[in-house]
């Protein structure tokens, strides 16, 4: 029976095959918000109503524009950081490790570095979130080049440490002790991520962000050490036939993919919060390894997948508001959406 | 004054909006809130609508985008989501707001304190007093203010009643994870616990399942948790955020509201609960002793300290 | 406080609870070894486990049979494995975007049922658990007795497994094929083998097994259904299946490591062990990770994996 | 000889097969009689490997049919191919590194619902076969362990224990030895004569020749002619591979030009093998300039192991090696190209990142080096120049220079990576194999251009399991049997005979 049925998609789904690009894409993404509907009609909301909002709040105002942005920028970060790593084939599944060490590291310069012109305080800010993520990173890249230790399990078992660490501090040493909350008191205002669009909370970080998408872009492409991770991960032998020192190579790739996430920390922290929070990410560091992975490890796509997901995130939460869709649905939609996005990316071509 | 936001008129309905940083069947503190609101809209007859599982790095923009729809009472039940809490207040001074358990307020925003530390300091007493191995343990989800506050105050009833009682402590890092929850429990009571207080959430199932199963005694959290465990469930220590909720959105609907604190004490609900069917296993003199002082709190001549942060 | 460490009830509650623990995230890690060496990487079993503890739950509940309840958990988890099998198999799709979604799916999924079937009641329905089957005599020998020999049936079960599985894939051709798909797909394919269909089938077993393994959850031992019952195991299965180096001795080493901090960090909290509390918390992870640096090296696991296969398409 | 009589077991008619603008296969016919050894021959990229391909159900063609026995077949896997009686050995093995021989050879034969395996009986069923067609084996080796010889009995018996009727052999031949040719010959042709038929390809006109009945050459994708061998001639077959004649004159040697510049010098040198045992055993020898050493030597016997420890990919045990009078004994790849080698390794897969375009390939080497990177910035211009010429100068048949390596056929593969092997000017070469499934016209391409190499002062370490390549091309010849130098000679000296002894292990 089961056979029977797999030879049924095997067939139907020939045909689909020669359909081109866009058109078959674009059914697959209709058809996982047809899904989504049947669960929207099923608790009595109005899916029409539901998709409305879900644009509107996605795109349909500078302020909702806005707001996809910065959910974007962390995203993006992050996403650039694992599609670097992935390259190599580094499993980084560590990111969100990585965000909340430099989510931390960029707290504790933001806070206590007083006296400094912004612009400077600013840069060490961000720096500071890059050498914490890079610090959690170096261990797992050592770990594998030199012992061959599986980095999957460090990177996530590191994740769940560094969560641990965050709040300790946020219950000790970081915690604002004029408060009666567990949170960091907020950072200097010289620490800001400056606000681009006014009246909406469009930081400077967004920019940043897509400004290093490109320039990865740049150096993935253009540079010796872009073309050796690159060779490094797709032929580790002949690289080393090449004369490329690979460990090396990974080393520095975990540490550029790691700092990535580190200053995806950063900015949030930096840009958004103006504190530490616990759970500043709910889970960024995860979604950005699908992030990355629609855009193929490609920078400038992981800058459109970053903005697809976050638009997502933003519609789907907007539709509770607007529409009443709890939030089970809401994960039932987003689920459906990024399988069937997956699908009807990667389904000519072998992924990685 | 000028400021104070009016409420609407009479023939329009009051709309409140509630945003939670969990979901509304947490067993524990949102689901909470969320009968709150549900509790409003039964007694006050307001509208309602609700936004669950709002991460930090959103809750600003869901605050923003119930004010710009008209919201007349916004309630933000997340006590580290500060500056999205301010920062939408300020922004939207004609719109009332509600911090649950926050530490700052302004014209248009109020703020619930729960002064759990009284029922917990009751709870406290009980364990003290009816401890046969003067080992008590208690199971808490996260260390955050209101755990700590629920914590410091029934050490204190504890060590009043019974000096020689010993306090086992387990955080479990979560306040959902009930298996997390069940074995601290069951650990605690394997190091000799006979009385087990669970403090917190969702968690606090497992905890009160455990002694259940091992037929020690326990107390409950934030709701009324008898069910969990009838055989060994003797009382719980409610927060009061439903009746407390239910208050304020009574008092903006009769045009009485003010950005104060409100302090919801025994008074107002974040009392003990009842014994149920366990009351024959706590001693008379126990419970007179409990009446006692809870009267006293209440006529303020027993004042209990809010040791809200961790050491 | 030593004293209280080598107690006997300190040591029989510590090793009942390590072997408590362990159970769910062994039988899922094993079918997830499974989906893994046929190439299939299926990152979705956090949330399969959590699908499968509330059928587990719902069906034991609504029929009063533990059994069929366990039964339909893995059944839901299959569905769910088939499809992750469908859309990386047979679509080619990225596993790991696939995996992520299918976690978000199922989460969204158990949450949605769960409101529309209980509601959102104060109340939580609640269910007796399976009960613990002391062996006669054997359970008698002091601590290993209570340990090894008074549990569930179903710990009793996962345990016989481990000896099945190592037959399994050392002594059948199926377990061979199944590697060999992983290892080769395009050797696999010219020796005649259907590369698709038993990826397939094995990530099909892979999600049924993790449904098993959510619905070991309020079947054995929780007795309800919350939406975070099985937080964070299932990506610890994964974990595990790489710490036991895609062997079923290795990863009953990795579980039972992975159970056995986590009983003990509870227990040294409840000593009010003289260490912030987030350090105890954190103890599994770290005491794992420590164990995978000292221990655990080389052996990147089967040479295709998370690799589509096109037959076409050279690589 | 066969009669034409003889029936069809296979027709291909009218096969057409695209792979996106290259015609692989333009409507090619194509037929396998009964008992029959049939060569398939062609430049590199011909399209003989896709037309198996198809046989075997790994391609689909665009057009055409096939008939098996008379009988219209529609081959959609290789498992289809399998049950109708088709087995084939590809250029690139099939096998599964991590699993035993046996466990390779019974893969995929167990019926569904008898899964409980008998190695026993299995085992006994393979030595049988290996004995009857003289292939000898270790069945209990894993595969990652062999050499490429004992890889390549492995799959002839893996196809044998599945009772194949038609054998497919993709270059068998190109990474034996002499000796072990011959074993293969002796088998294909007990495999004949018990009523089995043979597709035979080659780049060896004179093994085409000796052991084939009929001959099929392939040019760009079309047959071009099937001919009985016996009427064939050699000059013949190459115009039709070719298009054009194609002279067959073993190039003349000037007298070894006995430089006393000692390149590269090896000083007892061990090294340790996959097995961990020693493959390598005290080896010294050294190449001067302008002068070529060949090493003979049956595939196994510690060659590969020796040279990957001269390119700095393996760690040696004990012992030095010198290259230009400094020692590199611990030095990385890295350090070792820069000390002016060049390096063809042994498996072309090891020399080419598939998913890069040729450009990328063309300095894979010289990358991180003036004139193709500044500052750490690869300048294009350069790398686009230098790619076009390789590509040329080799005459590496593709689209351009943006396709993928991984398209390319096996033998341009081998084009390219010579090409950037010698582009690099290197003091001295070490090659492995350097002709490997390469075509008549390249090979004698490539041989020319190391004889003029050399004359111009290039030392070049040759390792070729072809004798008459090592003959041909060496000053002097060193033969590794076992991890030892079993005898050194100057090309005056030696004969296939005296080679063939050493190689055998017995002392000259
Ligand atoms: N999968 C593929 N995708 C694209 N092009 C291909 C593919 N396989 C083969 N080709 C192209 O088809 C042509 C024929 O290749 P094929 O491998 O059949 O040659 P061949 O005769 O076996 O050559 P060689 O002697 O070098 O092995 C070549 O131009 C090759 O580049
Ligand atoms: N892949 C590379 N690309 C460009 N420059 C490199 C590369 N690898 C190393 N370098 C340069 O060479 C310097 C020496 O590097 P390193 O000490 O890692 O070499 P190594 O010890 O020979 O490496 P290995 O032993 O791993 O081959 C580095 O600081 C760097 O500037
Ligand atoms: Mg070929
Ligand atoms: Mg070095």
């Amino acid at each position: 029976m089961l056979q029977k049925i797999v030879l049924w998609t095997h067939k139907r789904t020939s045909n689909w095959q020669q359909m081109p690009d866009w058109l078959s894409s674009l059914l697959v993404i209709l058809l996982a918000f047809l899904i989504g509907a049947l669960f929207i009609i099923a608790i009595g909301a109005s899916p029409l109503a539901a998709y409305g909002a879900l644009l509107r709040a996605a795109f349909g105002s500078v302020n909702g524009f806005a707001e996809t942005m910065i959910k974007a920028c962390p995203l993006l970060l992050a996403g650039l950081g694992i599609s670097l790593a992935y390259r190599a084939q580094f499993w980084n599944i560590g990111a969100e490790g990585q965000i909340y060490a430099g989510g931390v590291c960029a707290a504790i310069v933001g806070l206590y570095l007083h006296g400094l012109p912004t612009f400077a305080h600013i840069t060490l800010t961000l720096l500071a979130g890059m050498i914490g993520g890079a610090l959690l990173g170096f261990f797992p890249a050592l770990f594998k080049v030199r012992l061959g230790v599986n980095e999957m399990i460090t990177t996530l078992m590191l994740n769940y440490v560094v969560i641990q660490v965050v709040a300790y501090l946020l219950h000790g040493p970081l915690r604002d002790q004029a408060s009666g909350i567990t949170i960091s008191p907020q950072l200097l205002k010289s620490a800001w991520l400056p606000i681009v669009v006014e009246r909406t909370r469009f930081h400077l970080g967004v920019l940043l962000a897509v400004g290093l998408a490109l320039l990865i872009h740049w150096f993935i492409y253009r540079t010796v050490l872009g073309y050796q991770i690159r060779a490094s991960g797709e032929n580790r032998r002949a690289a080393r036939v090449g004369g490329i020192r690979v460990n090396w190579v990974i080393i520095w790739t975990v540490l550029l993919s790691s700092a990535l996430a580190g200053l995806a920390g950063a900015v949030e922290v930096s840009g958004v919060q103006h504190r530490l929070v616990e759970d500043f990410s709910p889970g960024y560091g995860y979604l950005a390894i699908a992030v990355a992975l629609l855009g193929n490890l490609e920078p400038v796509r992981v800058i459109f997948s970053s903005i697809l997901f976050a638009a997502l995130l933003n519609g789907a939460d907007a539709m509770q508001r607007a529409a009443a869709v709890p939030v089970p649905v809401i994960y039932v939609i987003e689920g459906v959406v990024i399988v069937l996005v997956a699908v009807s990316i990667f389904r000519r071509k072998g992924s990685l | 004054a000028p400021a104070t936001p009016t409420p609407a008129a009479e023939t329009k309905k009051v709309r409140v909006a509630l945003v939670l940083d969990g979901k509304i069947d947490d067993n524990g503190w949102n689901q909470a809130a969320y009968e709150g609101l549900k509790e409003a809209e039964a007694q006050h007859g307001v509208e309602i609508a609700y936004s669950e599982e709002i991460p930090i790095p959103d809750y600003e923009k869901a605050l923003r985008d119930y004010a710009s729809q008209g919201y007349d009472l916004i309630i933000a039940h997340s006590s580290i989501a500060k500056e999205a809490v301010m920062n939408t207040a300020k922004d939207y001074p004609k719109i009332a707001f509600l911090w649950t358990d926050g530490d700052e307020t302004r014209e248009n925003l109020a703020v619930i304190r729960p002064m759990a530390q009284e029922a917990s300091y009751l709870a406290g007493l009980l364990a003290g007093k009816i401890t046969k191995s003067n080992i008590v343990g208690m199971v808490g989800g996260i260390d955050i203010p209101s755990t700590h506050r629920s914590y410091a105050a029934f050490e204190m009833g504890l060590k009043e009643a019974n000096p020689e009682a010993k306090l086992l402590v387990n955080w479990v890092g979560s306040f959902l994870d009930v298996a997390a929850g069940k074995e601290a429990a069951l650990s605690q009571i394997e190091a000799g616990a006979d009385v087990i207080f669970g403090n917190g959430d969702g968690q606090n199932i497992g905890v009160l399942q455990a002694a259940g199963e091992k037929n020690v005694l326990a107390i409950g959290a934030v709701r009324d948790q008898f069910n969990v465990a009838p055989n060994v469930v003797l009382t719980s220590v409610e927060w009061g955020f439903r009746k407390g909720i239910a208050e304020v959105v009574g008092d903006y609907v009769a045009g009485k509201f003010s950005g104060k604190v409100y302090e919801i004490g025994l008074a107002h609900g974040a009392d003990l609960s009842p014994y149920h069917e366990n009351a024959s296993k706590i001693p008379e003199d126990v419970q007179n002793l409990i009446k006692e002082k809870r009267q006293q709190i209440i006529d303020g001549k027993l004042s209990i300290p809010d040791i809200s942060s961790a050491q | 406080m030593l004293d209280q460490i080598f107690s006997v009830v300190f040591l029989t509650g510590f090793l009942a609870a390590t072997l408590r623990m362990a159970t769910p995230i062994l039988i899922t890690a094993l079918g997830e070894m499974i989906a893994e060496r046929s190439g299939i990487l299926n990152l979705g079993i956090e949330g399969i486990m959590v699908l499968g503890a509330f059928v587990g739950f719902w069906v034991s509940y609504q029929s009063g049979d533990l059994w069929q309840g366990f039964l339909w958990g893995g059944l839901a988890g299959g569905i769910i494995g088939a499809l992750m099998g469908i859309v990386s198999v047979r679509f080619h799709a990225n596993q790991i975007v696939t995996g992520l979604g299918i976690w978000i799916l199922c989460q969204g999924l158990s949450s949605f049922l769960n409101r529309r079937i209980f509601g959102i009641s104060s109340v939580r329905p609640q269910l007796p658990t399976l009960p613990a089957i002391p062996i006669p005599g054997l359970s008698k020998i002091p601590i290993l007795g209570e340990t090894l020999f008074n549990q569930n049936i179903i710990v009793y079960g996962t345990l016989l497994l481990i000896p099945l599985f190592i037959y399994f894939l050392r002594q059948t051709s199926w377990g061979l094929h199944l590697s060999a798909v992983g290892e080769n797909p395009r050797a696999a394919d010219a020796a005649g083998l259907r590369v698709e269909w038993i990826r397939f089938l094995a990530t099909t077993f892979g999600g049924m097994m993790a449904g098993w393994g959510g619905a070991y959850l309020p079947i054995a031992f929780y007795g309800l259904y919350t939406d975070d019952l099985a937080v964070g195991r299932g990506w610890m299965a994964i974990a595990v299946v790489a710490f036991g180096r895609w062997s079923p001795l290795g990863m009953l080493a990795g579980a039972l490591i992975f159970g056995a901090s986590s009983a003990l960090q509870y227990r040294l909290q409840a000593m009010n062990f003289p260490l912030p509390y987030q350090f105890l918390l954190m103890l599994p992870f770290l005491i794992t990770l420590i164990f995978v640096v000292l221990f655990v090296r080389g052996g990147g696991g089967p040479a295709a994996l998370a690799k589509p296969y096109i037959r076409t398409q050279s690589e | 000889m066969m009669s034409d009589k003889s029936p069809s077991v296979i027709v291909m008619r009218g096969i057409t097969k695209r792979f996106g603008s290259v015609v692989a296969n333009d409507n090619v016919f194509f037929t396998l009689q009964k008992g029959e050894i049939h060569g398939l021959l062609g430049e590199n990229g011909a399209g003989k490997t896709t037309l198996m391909n198809i046989l075997y159900g790994l391609h689909q063609p665009d057009s055409g049919e096939i008939l098996i026995n008379g009988v219209h077949s529609h081959i959609k896997s290789p498992h289809d191919a399998i049950a109708r009686g088709i087995g084939m050995v590809h250029q690139h093995f099939m096998q599964v590194p991590t699993f035993t021989v046996i466990d390779n050879v019974i893969l995929g034969l167990q019926p569904f619902y008898r899964p409980a395996l008998d190695r026993r009986h299995a085992r006994q069923r393979l030595l049988e076969i290996a004995h009857l067609y003289g292939l000898s084996i270790d069945p209990d080796a894993y595969i990652w362990q062999l050499s490429v010889g004992d890889r390549q009995r492995v799959e002839i018996i893996k196809a044998l224990y599945r009772n194949v009727r038609i054998l497919i052999l993709d270059e068998p031949t190109s990474v034996l030895t002499p000796q072990e040719s011959e074993d293969l010959f002796h088998t294909l042709r007990r495999l004949v004569e018990n009523g089995l038929s043979v597709v035979f390809i080659t780049h060896n006109l004179e093994e085409a020749l000796a052991i084939t009945d009929r001959i099929t050459v392939l040019r760009n994708g079309k047959a071009m002619a099937t001919l009985p061998s016996v009427h064939a001639t050699k000059e013949e077959l190459a115009s039709l591979m070719v298009g054009r004649q194609v002279l067959f004159d073993i190039p003349t040697l000037d007298l070894p030009d006995v430089s006393v510049n000692e390149v590269l010098s090896v000083e007892k040198l061990s090294v340790k093998g996959d097995r961990g045992s020693l493959a390598v055993r005290t080896v010294s020898f050294s190449v001067h300039q302008g002068e070529i050493v060949g090493i003979a030597g049956v595939d196994g016997n510690g060659q590969s192991e020796l040279i990957q420890v001269l390119a700095g990919l393996r760690a040696p045990y004990e012992g030095r090696f010198f290259i230009k009078g400094r020692e590199m004994t611990n030095a990385s790849p890295r350090e070792i190209l820069q000390a002016g080698v060049g390096y063809i390794p042994e498996n072309l897969e090891d020399a080419l990142i598939p998913s890069f375009s040729l450009l990328e390939n063309a300095v894979l080497d010289t990358h991180y080096t003036p004139p193709f990177s500044r500052n750490g910035v690869l300048d294009f211009r350069n790398i686009v120049r230098h790619a076009r010429a390789l590509i040329q100068s080799h005459d590496v048949r593709v689209p351009d220079e943006m396709a993928k390596a991984a398209v390319l056929s096996g033998g341009n593969k081998q084009k390219f990576i010579v090409a950037r092997a010698l582009a690099r000017n290197p003091q001295l070469l070490i090659a492995a194999h350097p002709t490997r499934g390469i075509d008549i016209g390249a090979e004698e391409y490539i041989r020319n251009l190391l004889l003029q190499k050399r004359k111009e002062g290039m030392a070049i370490l040759l390792v070729s399991t072809k004798l008459d390549e090592i003959m041909s091309l060496s000053d002097r010849i060193l033969v590794m049997e076992r991890g030892r130098i079993m005898g050194e000679m100057l090309r005056e000296e030696a004969t296939i005979e005296r080679i063939g002894m050493l190689m055998a292990g017995s002392e000259a």
